[in-house]
């Protein structure tokens, strides 16, 4: 994200420092993107950059995961949808929020006790999930977690179809949805701002965290060489099961953000969503943090420019020819290394 | 109606106690059957009358209110002592699997009513798409089937591609529908956009379902035949973010149709419109006309109700008939006890009107041939149903079939949300009704 | 061959003090380890006394690395017993041997390709903290000066022989009791291999005791004091270095000899 | 890597030779095996429904046109089971040949087109259609390691219905395709109600050939290649197996089977909708397999036949059951409504317990539980969890 700006620096072989900055995938999609605010134009862009932002925090969870231990945690999506149902009970039973608040003070307090408690709801569920369900099968045969993975994600929608029955259900938007403010002469949705700036945060905050803390580097090394880490002193059980909490967590601000932004959920939720964020992360380069995010984005403006070129019936499909374009034509995704890559 | 008293054989097996309740409105509501008067109190055993439905899971709220109208006509001609010294029973299958119609299950389900001799008649299904499966079967096997809800052209029109679906024998009419054709709710929604609320430049959006699409093609026909320009999306049930496509709409575009069924998308299409500052005519068919805002996953519970403000329908039946009140009274006394499904829905009606005419038609065949098997009087239902020159007074009033079974009354009711209706939840409330039968 | 004093050199920071040869400070006892149902370690017993270099040699399959893993905790035995400093450890997980001062640099170096070296370093500091992080660091490249050369690299572009510094160097973060070594000359140049081991006696010099698993008998055999021979998941010598340099037998099979 | 290259050295090389007649004669009498064992449940099950607790839910006919529906899923999971449980390929789109073999039949011989040709051939066609739609997919897909290949099969199993939906012109959409023809034998054409014999039988022969065909791959030394591959795909490699083309074989036999299952179900249910197709039947097929046991072909014909059974018998008996008795709580579950959940708790109770499956053949067993011991699993550096 931030080498961007190193390069105008670069003075020696432009060619050669272009090659070694690797910058080609963020010019990529900084290229898509301007082109797409051409076509679609800046109101359709800010839908694309909201839901993109949206599928980039739910991708960021596969890919960690994905890194770690070369899961596809099929129950992710689902694992998102449960952060939406969360923050909808923490909003209405736990605070009692039932529509816009107006005072920014009061809107502040509310959102943050929201994310806290949901995203460490999530993460705890996340964690429980893997020592459950994944934990005990590490040293089966690769099929055994992916099997199981998708029935937790059976498990997790019907308890909450269960819970909150099949219908689709309002959630409390607390940022007034109507609300819209004028940045360089474009109309734009606050609740919209709110999504793509908590997002950008986020990810962020995560970078750092895995670039710059001792828990970081025990996850990058433990998904580089787990039984290296585990000499150098990395509790491998530990390590995984935080990044489980970290990306469930991750998923659940997404959840918190989705019914922020739409106002209404429904059980079947993660099933699309994470079909779409998985193909993000895989696009991205999957174990590359910061190529989930980027492929989120690319995401978000593949499925808002099929609708407003009114093809939004083959945007769906479209999302899923990428990923099948990605995994035929660069597996490795924008930003991953090769696959099965061993240096 | 004279009421026949029965030596408390009928009542033992009744499953809803309130029924006993009801014979003072079931008197009074014009569709209760007649009982069979002139037969002798003799017990010649029971038949089945089918109910083919989506009961479970999402499903539910359209399918369990629209086989209670069913059990409802069947409990009262039981407890007026049975038709033609029959008792009656309800065999109910549900085709909804993991809370979606299933196709499949409900082709399986019609094989359970065909294998089953005495099954003389099935009210049912719900979707069109289900129909279109399950008609080969009814019509190889002469079994009558009435649809409280079905409103795709194509079951019933040969010119639509109806004899896709009678293939073996086209000639044999054993599906009859009380609803209005979408050939003619469309359309109808077409005119009342054009020249009542004076729309011109419609973004029209379909839930792509043998449904929506269909009802979506009519509508968008005839509003472009009255001079209108329409824009045109599908959008699969399940989508959420309908905001590029608002986004998208032209400019001058002052009014959507929705054609489909309410799942979320319908309610969220609407409120994510008024929040993007787009506060014009918000249309639709009978799929969005789906309750109040106290209703679990209602168009105008999903959009808010002030977000529905504006919001139009239709509903491809009679929306105010004589007995109305009676029936809803009657149908709220019967299901008192059951917490979900205790007022009457949209197809709570027709499907008892449904119900009705296969039960008049049982009961005009056993008069003439009292004796018959159960094959002849399945075969007797079916026919005395599809004769065209029959009538039946049912709940929607005076039903009678054209030669494809459709009815000859195809009422379209015009609804309107009313914000401050259901204690300020916002409903629907009718506005009017126009008979199409010279279209 | 000049060798080291076998059991005479003297261990300058030995705290125990507990006489020349130094208290045992690794014990394995009739140790049986299993890959599935392969059964890799037939029976082990083997000591290594504090301040000791000791060598492993055998032929490819012999165990040496299994009996490595089996110590570090990446395997554990089904059978038998690993003590270490008088504690069974035999079922104590590889992340806790290190902080108990147990160290592997295993074969292939393993290095994390995409960390830098520093970061590399700091990994291998992973059970420290502060300070004592900083003056390992130095410490190393004090042994290294490569290393401090090429901190900020990635792991994965750095040579061979720089990669192989890492990996030990990267051991030496945690401040071991025991340094358990795996191939360290694998594929390097001779010129390479002798620095090498220069530095494993430097290492050991300053108070490491180090178990050596080694292809290159030769090499190994001069640096250690003491040697087991293992052959199919058994030891069938053990002597000191020097005397096992000089059996025949083994000259035959492991030192090249005809 | 080396327990998986011991493993390997198990299975013998196959070709001519006293081993390779003695594994064709046990096929043979596998085969046979197969026809006696089938036609014995062809007898029993129409006979058995006529006994008490069954024949009191319905009648002969009624049960018989449900367990034909249940072979349709038996032949769906047994091609699943080359996929997955033969050659350890997870397939999640397999609903997507299913509906390429239905609509390649209702395209063949319905109204719509105007054409109507042969049931029979048309049968062949569509699996073959199918196979080919699998190794156009299976090419460039099949190269990745298994659990891309299991996401890009999900995407595939999602895009087939929004294009048939979408593309009304060759499909009629969201309507569908009605009036397809049923199959005739001897110019008479198959009764779509009353009687269920014909279907019955026919679906019977359809699944006797495919067993009998599935055995004999298994016992080939194709089926070995894919043990090989399900087991280690780098050792089979080494070990000469073409791992691309013996993979893309698995995933197309298993594609032609859906596509044998869709042209049957088309002629059966004379009307094709895309709902038919939905993921829901990829699911289902698959917790079939699972649950009868991966790589067992008895295993997972009885699995998908007693969970089919499960969800459209007696699920729905209990429901009734329940509604009739008025138990408290137990009359408002809806059993119909959780049958995912059951999927759901069944495939994390078998992978975590009994991965073998419930019918496990005996070699998955040992393979599945040698592994149970603390394996220092060669983990490589595939992807670090790094920025940049």
């Amino acid at each position: 994200m931030t080498t961007t700006t190193t390069v105008l620096s670069a003075r020696p072989s432009f060619v050669e420092t272009f090659q070694r900055l690797r910058l080609g995938p963020y010019l990529f999609v900084l290229g898509v993107a301007a082109i797409d605010y051409v076509v679609i134009g800046p109101n359709q862009f800010v839908n694309a950059l909201t839901i993109g932002a949206i599928y980039a925090l739910v991708a960021l969870g596969y890919t960690m995961v994905y890194g770690i231990i070369e899961l596809i945690n099929f129950a992710h999506g689902d694992v998102f949808m449960v952060g939406a149902f969360t923050s909808m009970f923490v909003l209405t039973q736990a605070l009692g929020q039932d529509g816009p608040i107006d005072s920014p003070g009061m809107l502040a307090v509310v959102l943050f006790i929201n994310f806290t408690i949901t995203m460490i709801a999530l993460g705890i569920l996340g964690a429980a999930i893997e020592r459950f369900a994944y934990r005990p099968l590490r040293h089966a045969p690769r099929l055994a977690p992916l099997i199981t993975a998708i029935g937790v994600s059976f498990i997790l929608q019907n308890i909450i179809q269960i819970i909150y029955g099949p219908s689709p259900i309002n959630t409390p938007q607390v940022i007034d949805p109507a609300a819209r403010v004028e940045i360089g002469g474009v109309s734009i949705g606050v609740v919209n701002i709110f999504t793509i700036v908590t997002a950008v945060l986020l990810m962020i905050a995560l970078q750092m965290l895995v670039s710059r803390t001792k828990i970081g580097r025990a996850m990058r090394s433990t998904a580089s060489d787990r039984d290296a880490a585990q000499l150098m002193g990395v509790d491998i059980n530990r390590t995984i099961a935080i990044t489980f909490f970290i990306g469930s967590a991750l998923a659940g601000a997404a959840g918190v953000v989705q019914g922020l932004y739409f106002g209404n959920i429904q059980f079947t939720l993660g099933f699309q969503a994470g079909l779409k964020a998985f193909t993000a992360a895989v696009l991205g380069g999957i174990g590359n943090i910061t190529g989930a995010a980027l492929g989120g984005f690319v995401i978000g403006f593949v499925e808002v420019t099929a609708g407003a070129l009114g093809f939004f019936v083959w945007g769906q499909a479209a999302v899923f020819a990428v990923l099948i374009i990605t995994l035929v034509f660069r597996p490795s995704g924008l930003l991953g290394q090769q696959l099965g890559e061993r240096t | 109606m004279k009421l026949r008293k029965l030596g408390g054989l009928a009542l033992g097996a009744m499953l809803v106690a309130a029924a006993c309740n009801t014979g003072g409105g079931a008197t009074a509501t014009p569709g209760a059957p007649a009982p069979g008067a002139t037969q002798a109190p003799v017990d010649k055993g029971t038949l089945k009358i089918g109910v083919t439905l989506p009961l479970s899971g999402g499903a539910a709220a359209d399918g369990q209110p629209t086989m209670k109208g069913a059990q409802l006509a069947v409990d009262q001609a039981n407890e007026a002592g049975g038709i033609g010294g029959y008792k009656l029973e309800l065999m109910v299958l549900d085709h909804a699997v993991n809370g979606k119609y299933n196709e499949q299950q409900g082709a399986q389900d019609m094989q359970t009513f065909v294998g089953d001799s005495a099954v003389v008649g099935v009210v049912g299904p719900y979707n069109s798409a289900v129909a279109k499966v399950q008609i080969p079967i009814s019509n190889d096997a002469g079994v009558l089937q009435c649809s409280p809800a079905n409103t795709n052209e194509a079951l019933t029109k040969p010119e639509f591609g109806a004899l896709d679906y009678r293939k073996n024998f086209p000639e044999r009419i054993n599906y009859v529908r009380v609803a209005a054709t979408d050939d003619i709710q469309g359309p109808a929604m077409a005119v009342y956009d054009f020249n009542t609320l004076k729309l011109r430049n419609l973004l029209v959006v379909d839930d792509v379902t043998t449904f929506g699409k269909g009802v979506a093609d009519n509508f968008q026909k005839k509003f472009e035949e009255l001079g209108g320009t329409v824009q045109r999306v599908g959008a699969p049930a399940d989508t959420t973010d309908f905001n590029s496509i608002i986004s998208a709409a032209k400019p001058e575009t002052d009014g959507v149709y929705y054609g489909g069924v309410v799942t979320s998308g319908a309610g969220l299409l609407l409120k994510q419109l008024r929040q993007q500052g787009k506060t014009f005519p918000f249309t639709g068919p009978d799929g969005i006309v789906n309750g109040s805002g106290k209703a679990e996953g209602a168009l105008i519970q999903i959009a808010g109700a002030a977000a529905s403000a504006g919001s139009y329908g239709t509903i491809a039946a009679i929306g105010d008939f004589p007995g109305r009140a009676d029936f809803e009274a009657a149908y709220a006394e019967a299901f008192k006890n059951d917490a979900d499904f205790n007022t009457a829905g949209a197809y709570s009606g027709p499907a008892y009107a449904c119900a009705t005419i296969i039960l008049k038609s049982l009961e005009e065949f056993l008069k003439t041939s009292p004796d018959a098997d159960q094959a002849a009087i399945r075969e007797g239902v079916r026919a005395w149903a599809s004769d065209t020159s029959n009538t039946f007074d049912t709940v929607l009033g005076t039903e009678s079939f054209d030669k494809n079974g459709d009815t000859t009354q195809p009422f379209i009711s015009f609804y309107v949300v009313d914000p401050a209706a259901a204690d300020g939840a916002g409903d629907w409330v009718f506005k009017e009704q126009l008979n199409f039968a010279q279209e | 061959m000049s060798g080291q004093g076998v059991t005479t050199t003297t261990q300058p920071s030995s705290t125990s003090g507990n006489g020349a040869a130094g208290d045992v400070v690794l014990e394995l006892r009739d140790v049986h380890t299993y890959y599935g149902k392969i059964h890799a370690l037939q029976g082990i017993t083997l000591e290594v006394r504090e301040g000791e270099i000791v060598t492993l040699i055998g032929s490819n399959g012999a165990g040496k690395t299994t009996t490595l893993k089996t110590i570090s905790g990446l395997l554990h035995p089904r059978a038998g017993t690993v003590h270490f400093r008088g504690r069974d450890v035999s079922h104590t997980p590889a992340h806790k041997l290190v902080r108990d001062g147990i160290s592997h640099a295993p074969e292939g170096r393993r290095i994390f390709s995409r960390l830098t070296v520093m970061e590399n370093l700091q990994m291998g500091a992973y059970t420290r903290t502060g300070r004592e992080i900083d003056e390992n660091v130095e410490h190393v490249f004090s042994l290294f000066p490569r290393l401090a050369e090429r901190s900020g690299q990635k792991g994965g572009t750095l040579s061979g022989g720089e990669q192989q510094m890492l990996a030990i160097g990267r051991a030496l973060m945690a401040r071991p009791k025991v340094l358990l070594l795996d191939e360290p000359s694998l594929g390097l140049s001779p010129i390479l291999i002798q620095q090498i081991f220069g530095i494993i006696r430097e290492i050991n010099a300053q108070g490491t005791t180090v178990l050596l698993v080694e292809q290159n008998a030769q090499q190994a055999l001069e640096v250690a004091d003491r040697g087991y021979v293992l052959q199919t998941g058994r030891v069938i010598l053990a002597d000191t270095a020097a005397n096992l340099a000089a059996n025949p037998d083994v000259r035959r099979a492991y030192l090249g000899e005809i | 890597m080396t327990a998986a290259n011991t493993k390997l050295s198990r299975t013998p090389a196959g070709g001519p030779g006293l081993r390779g007649r003695l594994s064709d004669l046990s096929s043979r009498h596998r085969s046979i095996a197969v026809i006696v064992g089938m036609s014995l449940v062809a007898l029993v099950l129409p006979l058995i429904v006529l006994l008490p607790p069954f024949s009191s839910f319905s009648g002969q006919t009624v049960w018989m046109d449900g367990f034909t529906i249940a072979g349709i899923y038996v032949l769906l999971a047994l091609g699943l089971n080359v996929v997955v449980g033969l050659a350890g390929l997870l397939d999640l789109g397999y609903a997507a040949f299913f509906a390429i073999g239905a609509y390649t039949y209702a395209l063949a011989a319905s109204p719509f087109t105007g054409w109507d040709l042969p049931f029979w051939p048309m049968l062949l066609v569509g699996a073959v259609v199918a196979a080919i739609f699998g190794i156009l997919l299976g090419a460039p897909t099949l190269r990745l390691r298994g659990d891309y290949l299991a996401i890009v099969t999900l995407g595939f199993g999602e895009i087939v219905p929004i294009v048939i939906l979408n593309s009304s012109k060759y499909t009629d959409g969201p309507n569908g395709i009605g009036g397809i023809s049923p199959p005739t034998l001897l110019d008479t054409r198959f009764p779509t109600t009353g009687n269920p014999w014909p279907f019955y039988l026919t679906m019977l022969v359809l699944i006797i050939l495919s067993m009998i065909f599935i055995y004999r791959l298994q016992d080939s030394r194709l089926g070995r290649a894919w043990m090989a591959i399900r087991e280690d795909e780098l050792a089979a490699a080494a070990n000469g197996v073409n791992t691309v083309v013996t993979k893309l074989l698995a995933f197309a036999i298993g594609a032609s089977t859906a596509g044998l299952a869709g042209v049957f179900l088309a002629s059966k249910l004379q009307t094709v909708t895309p709902n038919l197709f939905r993921f829901d039947v990829s699911f289902t097929v698959l917790a079939m397999v699972v649950l009868g046991g991966m790589g067992n072909v008895w295993g997972v014909a009885v699995g998908a036949f007693i969970i089919f059974m499960i969800q459209s018998v007696f699920l729905k008996q209990l429901n009734i059951f329940f509604n009739n008795v008025q138990v408290p709580i137990l009359s408002d579950i809806d059993f119909l409504q959780y049958q995912f959940l059951l999927y759901g708790i069944a495939l994390v109770a078998m992978m975590l317990l009994r991965p073998e499956g419930l019918f496990p053949s005996r070699r998955r067993r040992r393979e599945l539980h040698t592994e149970e011991d603390e394996v220092f699993a060669e983990h490589g550096d595939a992807m670090g969890a790094a920025p940049e």
